[in-house]
């Protein structure tokens, strides 16, 4: 066989991926050309708080995903963990540091509860997590049975805007002035969240034998279990990771919102628009490919697509029509690689 | 932002303050024309549809048109980080003026501060926040609530009844509107000095949900005395009508197809009053957002007059069509504020009609 | 005496056993309260039968699917795009225009699974949202009539010898389905190629047209299930659809239909959907708090499948 | 056996009532290579199995180097040095060879998986098992089954053995790599390795193995050192009973105006780079043996005549048509109707959570409906007729069909397709991972359906099946028919010359 120059062989593996990005980067360059403020802090500010929440609820679905499962409750943990930090996020500094503990061991848990049913009760984890989904929910309105609360206002200012603001905030770094602090600026501070988490906390477990355990369970779970991986064990933590992720975007959804919602549509439209966002990404609904950085880039077109109807002038009536003829032609678009597959078996995976 | 000044505000009849202690707005004038956005949340029901027609043709009508630049319509779902968004990028954009309904009653804290530093006019209406720092709009829910308890009241006297069993289909839980809906009609019913027994069930606002519970209510509970349903209301006496239910008193949405039951059926003893949340406000919204723009003196809290009718004011093609689809909103004029597009100039025509 | 329980049969004496339960502790309740045990009445069981029959008509379709291990998320939307057309159309037409939107929708569906190979559960997403849009263009555009038509009302509201005419649809529909699940070429292929479809094609199987052919009846089942509800509603109406999905996969998956396809029984399907729809009106009764409704959902659907026993586990 | 590495005392295992194994003591010593024989159904895997930490014995006691254990997951026995290489099970598709290589163990840097420590390292262990030619960092997924065989062999040897078991891990080999294998298992007992060698060819095992245990229904038979018994003996003990010719005998070739109808005339077939130009010719009454290395075309030209594959060309003539089938639906249904029995029965072959008798019928839907329904009685009786006819051993026809062993497994795609009354049968190595009995069952089928006037092109990767079965075998190499044989002029050697494409085609 002939070696593959390397970046060859990365496009090879990771066509889904690359496609992904293309497109991200081409719809997101024409909105910023079209928008009147385009390629400003304020519309990049404004861009990353709104995709903020469903990339995170994104990379929280990638798990489940990746060992060949879904999980219809990732909304359902957002929506929980949005009522609890909504309880917890406000007081003195340290007070608020430990509310964001608490939510997020609180979805870390029900992640973990997920992965034990899983592995344990031995159900399938698309329905274990449609029914622990509905559990989710109820808890989110014993939280909270009407939306409100309050989340510290200096901390929701400060989360939502650019660098520059934050520091100005909590006056660090001479309230934002500091030279050094200067190159990021304008940088939005959801950038940097989401960043951080995706590089602090999916890039290790990637590397990790724990994190290959969830690919080669997706890929071939006898195959995983003849070759000794601990199965049980990757599978508890992908969902109970997937937990972690879906808490991230409820704490950031309280921080945004300075509230709590048990809103069940919303929670819904979450976990449907994460499974979206995970296939446009690149990710295989089948396992063992995929990663939840191509999921944060497919939350990030599924967003972008819904800022053209801001600028363009289209038939409010229109609207959702495009907007499902436009997911249904993108996810359409791995499609042509099978229509010109020549041998009918490679089409069963 | 806009100042806190003292009252009266601009056209007091339109713009009629919510209460006494109503405070009140000003912001800095600015010359037409101006673009204005509406910000709408979920799209999948007539309502709402209705709603942004609505909100289209009085974009064109001669008394604002030349006062509107740009005007654009975007549903974002029910996802609050979504409405969050378009809003404030109607903000970067630069549009003088914001309507929405909001997907939640909190939440809007960051929009507002954006919308204040910027000088644009946020307008919620409908759902409206738990605030007091934007102009808002809507109808008074706690008085519809009052007003569907104080009829029912009444036509069971009627009846010679002062105690007896009430059927109520209440809507969304955990909205604000149902919490306020509800408890304007218990304040009512509990001060009423008779002994009332309340069942509740839960109808969503959504006429199969509601045919569905009243029918198991009944089937459980065997005859109600009355009916209060805050919406769905054209299910309930579907469900009322199969379970060979006798007909009874009945407060309701202002649906057409309640309305058309209750024309129907008022002489069998379905005493029925309408009282509509009507997807016209988007226009009363609209109006104040450009009034507020011109530099007028806006009320905080704009309460607009409850729409109501009962059987023995529905008149056919005046406030209810038997010719027109169940599923669409009867109410949508409100003649003090100049908004004169009726549901039927709304529905039954194509676009290009209205314009 | 130790009875034992072939295991595809398991899940349907157990959901039986549960529909039982539900039952029982209804009417403790309603004893308890009220005095008298309207749960036990025909009168009672007969309206849930005939409320239960648009689930258990949408549930059978999307068995249909679930057997081949995909999913139908369009349910809602296709139910609704049917009657919604339906009434539109109106008069004699209303019925071919409904089945027609149907078939429409599961060739579409179909040919997006079994052709473009694209996973189910987003190509039926997107064609949900399809469908939710045109049908909020057409209503904006075009505001159709939305009465039902005198068959509708006849075939939801209607009795027939004191039992809703409802029920009788629901029970043709379920006796075509059982009936081709058993003993007909094509029933017999879903299953194979729902257990594994590159055997199924290789034993000459034609598994794309089942699978088209399962999608198909998917659809049409929602479609009937939206002739029949308008009938039951007096209208049609955006939303009517929205309360039906979950709903269906659970009732599919209780009956202990194996969601990753190749297993289960019609039967099971019909108790899953009885099951479903008590628990929701016992619920109802109870005036139950919407947390705890749904915590019990939740946990009644865990408790189940866990009762039901676990499934092997993979190792080759 | 005090200087036994493994050793089983008394080790019974039963599934759900039916026995795999009863009381077996078996021991195998450092530094041998110790074959484990027996038909299929004997309780070989279930013995490794439980070795492997799979499978728990249900009574007795496992010693390791004297130690009583238990492995309670692959894990624990990977542990302590037993490392088991299944067929193709235990490699991961969507991961890189690397990774599969370093799958449990990986090198680690800060915590982290070292990506190039791992690339480096499945260098080194490729190059141990002569395949420099594979790409550490290409997916498995790419490779064909014979690299995936390596492979799985350098990730075994990686894990430094103790005990290495190999079950019938060498059935899809090339026999370059077959001679690789051989000369790395050497260098294992050398170093004082253990290795369990299971497999049906028996050349193999002669080759190979310096002891030898058999099992039979279950239980351990015997256990004797390589040439204490002979071929014939040792089939013996396996099966039970005395097994005449391995072959039926093949009729006396007949002249070309005598031979059976053309059903199938091929004329420069092509397709993709994989085949390039076969021209192929097949007659009623006659088994054509397709020859060759693995991988040569011979599973995509039976694919192709199948409708398989998409844009194949050439010139074609098939029952009165001249276009290929469009599907196999197609290809069992046309005016001369084909079958399949394809390479892999567990993923091809059989839906194996399904039903025996659902699986038999698969084919065939038609032939027991009346009208638009089946018949129940038609069902019945088609299946009790097929499991009478190939003497497929079951308990109950409505059991699921992974609940047979290998043999029957295959006996059953056989069946499948026999019931549709095919005029061509296509086999793809129908007799690996069968046993010697069963095998001799097949052969000799084969031979009475080429008799009831069937054509049967049948590829096996055993020269000896060719020899023993063919009246015809075409040889290809690279896609193309480099050599055709008939009768008498079928060799070993004739067919390993054509295999490597060394010429001798003047003849
Ligand atoms: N998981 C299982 N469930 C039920 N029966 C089983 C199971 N595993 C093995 N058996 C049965 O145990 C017996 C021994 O099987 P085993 O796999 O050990 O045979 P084998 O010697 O490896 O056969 P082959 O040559 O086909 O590989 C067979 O009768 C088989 O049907
Ligand atoms: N889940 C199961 N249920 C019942 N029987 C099983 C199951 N898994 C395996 N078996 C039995 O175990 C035996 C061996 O399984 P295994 O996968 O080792 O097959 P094998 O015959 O060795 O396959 P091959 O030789 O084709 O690689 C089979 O004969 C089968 O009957
Ligand atoms: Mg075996
Ligand atoms: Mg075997």
């Amino acid at each position: 066989m002939m070696r593959k120059a390397s970046w060859q062989r990365w496009l090879y593996q990771n066509v889904g991926f690359a496609t992904a990005v293309l497109l991200l980067t081409v719809l997101y360059l024409t909105y910023n050309m079209l928008h009147p403020r385009g390629f400003s802090s304020a519309v990049a500010i404004q861009n990353s708080n709104e995709a903020a929440a469903i990339a995170f609820v994104a990379m929280a679905q990638t798990l489940p995903v990746l060992l060949g499962g879904l999980d219809l409750s990732v909304g359902a943990v957002m929506t929980l963990t949005n009522c609890v930090a909504s309880e917890l996020l406000n007081g003195p500094a340290w007070q608020i540091l430990l509310g964001m503990f608490l939510t997020l061991l609180t979805g870390t848990a029900f992640g973990f509860m997920n992965g034990c049913i899983v592995v344990y009760g031995r159900i399938q984890p698309i329905i274990a997590t449609l029914a622990t989904g509905a559990i989710a929910i109820g808890l989110a309105l014993l939280i909270r049975p009407k939306p409100g609360g309050n989340v510290d206002d200096d901390l929701s200012w400060a989360l939502t805007n650019s660098v520059y603001d934050f520091a100005d905030t909590y006056g660090l770094a001479e309230g934002g002035d500091a030279w050094w602090l200067r190159p990021f600026a304008d940088i939005p501070v959801p950038v940097i969240l989401i960043v951080f988490v995706a590089v602090a906390v999916w890039v290790p477990f990637r590397r990790s034998v724990t994190g290959r355990t969830v690919y080669a369970i997706g890929s071939a779970e006898g195959a995983a279990y003849m070759s000794g991986l601990p199965i049980d064990r990757a599978k508890i933590a992908a969902f109970t990771l997937g937990g972690f992720f879906a808490a991230c975007g409820g704490l950031y959804l309280a921080i945004q919102t300075s509230s709590g919602n048990a809103d069940i549509q919303q929670a819904g439209a979450y976990t449907l628009n994460s499974i979206a966002a995970v296939v446009l990404g690149g990710t295989s609904l089948l396992g063992g490919v995929g990663s939840a950085i191509g999921s944060l880039v497919g939350a990030m077109i599924l967003r972008v697509i819904s800022f053209y109807f801001r600028i363009l002038d289209i038939d409010p009536l229109l609207q959702p029509l495009i907007e499902g003829v436009v997911l249904l032609v993108a996810v359409s678009f791995g499609a042509f690689r099978t229509l010109r597959v020549k041998n009918q078996l490679d089409l069963f995976r | 932002g806009p100042e806190i000044v003292s009252g009266p505000g601009a056209d007091p009849e339109c713009f009629a303050p919510w209460s006494a202690d109503t405070k009140y707005f000003q912001w800095e004038a600015r010359p037409a024309p101006y673009r204005v956005a509406v910000v709408n949340g979920f799209v999948g029901n007539t309502w709402r549809i209705q709603m942004i027609k609505t909100a289209k043709a009085y974009a064109e009508d001669p008394a604002v048109k030349d006062k509107i630049s740009e005007f654009k319509v975007v549903s974002t779902g029910t996802d609050a980080p979504a409405q969050l968004g378009a809003i404030e990028d109607f903000i970067n954009q630069g549009f003088d003026a914001i309507i929405t309904i909001a997907v939640s009653p909190d939440g809007f804290d960051r929009v507002i501060r954006l919308a204040d530093k910027n000088n644009v006019v946020l307008v919620p209406f409908d759902n409206v926040l738990d605030t007091d720092k934007v102009m808002q709009v809507n109808e008074d829910q706690l008085a519809m609530g009052r007003t569907w308890a104080e009829f029912l009241l009444k036509e069971l006297e009627a009846q010679g009844k002062t105690s007896g069993k009430i059927l109520e289909v209440r809507g969304l839980p955990g909205n604000s509107v149902d919490r306020d809906r509800s408890i304007g009609i218990h304040e009512v019913l509990d001060g009423s000095g008779g002994n009332w027994e309340v069942v509740q069930v839960v109808g969503n606002w959504d006429d199969g949900t509601a045919q569905k519970v009243t029918a198991d209510a009944i089937a459980v509970h065997g005859t109600f005395d009355a009916v209060a349903a805050q919406g769905g209301t054209t299910g309930v006496v579907q469900a009322l009508r199969d379970a060979g239910h006798p007909m009874v008193p009945i407060a309701g949405e202002s649906e057409n197809g309640y309305r058309k039951l209750v024309a129907q059926y008022a002489e069998d003893g379905l005493k029925g009053i309408s009282i509509g949340q009507s997807p016209g406000l988007v226009a009363i919204a609209m109006k104040a957002a450009i009034s507020a723009l011109e530099g007028n003196v806006m009320p905080q809290l704009i309460s607009v007059p409850l729409p109501v009718a009962d059987y023995s004011s529905l008149e056919d093609g005046v406030n209810f069509w038997t010719d027109l689809p169940d599923n669409f909103f009867t109410v949508n004029e409100f003649p003090p504020c100049g908004v004169n597009i009726s549901g039927p100039a709304i529905m039954a025509q194509s676009e290009e009609d209205v314009k | 005496m130790r009875i034992s329980i072939a295991p595809e049969n398991r899940p349907i004496v157990i959901a039986s056993l549960f529909v039982v339960v539900i039952l029982l502790a209804g009417t403790a309740y309603t004893l308890s309260t009220a005095g008298s045990a309207p749960l036990l009445s025909p009168n009672y069981l007969l309206q849930q039968l005939q409320t239960g029959s648009f689930l258990g008509i949408c549930a059978a379709g999307m068995m249909m699917v679930i057997l081949l291990g995909q999913i139908d998320l369009s349910i809602p939307w296709t139910l609704t795009a049917a009657a919604m057309t339906a009434t539109a159309v109106g008069g004699d037409m209303a019925l071919p225009t409904a089945l027609g939107v149907g078939i429409a929708v599961g060739l579409l569906n179909g040919f997006g699974v079994a052709y473009l190979r694209i996973p189910s559960m987003i190509f039926t997403l997107g064609v949900d949202t399809v469908l939710r849009g045109l049908m909020v263009a057409q209503t904006g555009g075009f505001a159709p009539q939305d009465t039902a038509t005198p068959l509708m009302l006849f075939l939801a509201k209607d009795k027939v010898l004191g039992i809703p005419v409802a029920i009788f649809v629901w029970a043709g529909v379920s006796a075509i389905i059982a009936l081709m699940l058993t003993r007909t070429g094509f029933g017999r292929s879903l299953y194979a190629t729902g257990s594994r479809e590159g055997a199924a094609y290789l034993s000459g199987i034609r598994t794309k047209w089942v699978i088209v052919g399962a999608f198909v009846i998917s659809s049409v089942c929602a479609a009937t299930a939206g002739f029949l509800l308008t009938g039951y509603s007096a209208k049609a109406y955006q939303g009517m659809g929205n309360a039906f999905l979950l709903p269906a996969i659970a009732a599919v998956v209780l009956g202990g239909t194996h969601i990753l396809g190749g297993k289960g029984r019609y039967t099971g399907t019909l108790i899953g959907v009885v099951l479903i729809v008590l628990l929701n009106s016992v619920l109802s009764i109870m005036q139950m708090p919407e947390a705890g409704r749904q915590i019990i959902y939740g946990s009644v659907i865990i408790t189940m499948l866990l009762v039901y026993g676990r499934n092997q586990r993979v190792t080759s | 056996m005090s200087d036994a590495i493994v050793e089983y005392r008394g080790i019974s295992k039963f599934f759900a009532g039916i026995r795999a194994l009863e009381d077996v003591d078996f021991a195998c010593r450092p530094g041998s290579i110790h074959a484990i024989l027996g038909e299929n159904g004997a309780g070989k895997s279930t013995l490794i199995k439980i070795m492997a930490g799979v499978l728990q014995p249900d009574a007795g006691q496992m010693l390791l180097e004297g130690k009583p254990v238990t492995f309670p997951t692959p894990q624990a026995a990977n542990d302590a040095g037993i490392v088991c290489m299944f067929q193709e099970l235990s490699l991961v598709p969507d991961l890189s060879v690397a990774d599969n290589i370093s799958i449990s163990k990986p090198p680690r840097r800060f915590g982290l998986i070292d990506r190039r420590a791992q690339v480096a390292r499945a260098e080194e262990l490729l190059a141990q098992v002569r395949c420099e030619d594979i790409d550490p960092n290409a997916l498995v997924r790419e490779l064909s089954l014979s690299r995936r065989q390596m492979v799985e062999i350098a990730k075994a040897i990686g894990r430094d053995p103790k005990v290495l078991i190999l079950d019938e891990a060498t059935s899809a080999l090339t026999s370059r790599d077959v001679q690789t294998v051989y000369d790395l298992l050497a260098e294992l007992k050398a170093k004082g390795i253990a290795s369990l060698f299971i497999s049906h060819r028996m050349h193999e095992v002669d080759a190979l193995c310096d002891t030898l245990s058999v099992f039979r229904n279950g239980q351990h038979i015997e256990t004797f050192a390589k040439g204490e018994k002979s071929e014939r003996e040792i089939v013996r003990l396996m099966i039970g009973r005395d097994v005449e010719a391995q072959f039926p005998p093949k009729p006396a070739p007949k002249p070309v105006e005598e031979r059976g109808e053309e059903l199938l005339s091929v004329r420069g077939l092509k397709w993709g780079n994989r085949l390039n130009g076969i021209d192929l010719s097949l007659r009623r009454g006659e088994i054509v043996g397709l020859g060759g290395l693995d991988g040569q075309g011979q599973k995509e030209l039976l694919l192709a005549l199948f409708g398989v594959l998409r844009d194949v060309e050439g010139e074609f003539l098939i029952g009165g048509r001249k276009r290929l089938a469009s599907s196999p639906a197609a290809a069992k249904s046309g005016r001369t109707r084909i079958a399949l029995v394809p390479e892999d029965r567990k993923t091809e072959g059989l839906m194996l959570g399904m039903p025996i008798a659902d699986n038999l019928l698969a084919a065939s839907f038609s032939k027991i409906s009346r009208g638009p329904l089946i018949d129940p009685l038609l069902a019945r009786k088609a299946v009790d007729e097929e499991i009478e006819r190939l003497r497929i051993k079951i308990g109950s026809s409505a059991d699921p069909v992974m609940t047979l062993s290998g043999g029957n497994q295959q006996k059953v795609v056989i069946a499948k397709w026999l019931m549709t009354d095919p005029d061509i049968i296509l086999l793809n190595d129908p007799t690996r991972g069968i046993d010697v009995g069963t095998k001799q069952e097949i052969y000799r089928l084969m031979r009475e359906l080429a008799n009831e006037g069937k054509a049967i092109l049948f590829y096996s990767s055993d020269y000896a099946e060719l020899i023993g079965c063919c009246d015809r075998v075409s040889v290809l190499y690279a896609g193309r028919v480099v050599s055709e044989q008939e009768g008498d002029a079928i060799t070993e050697e004739s067919l390993v010359a054509a295999s490597l494409n060394i010429g001798i085609e003047a003849a």
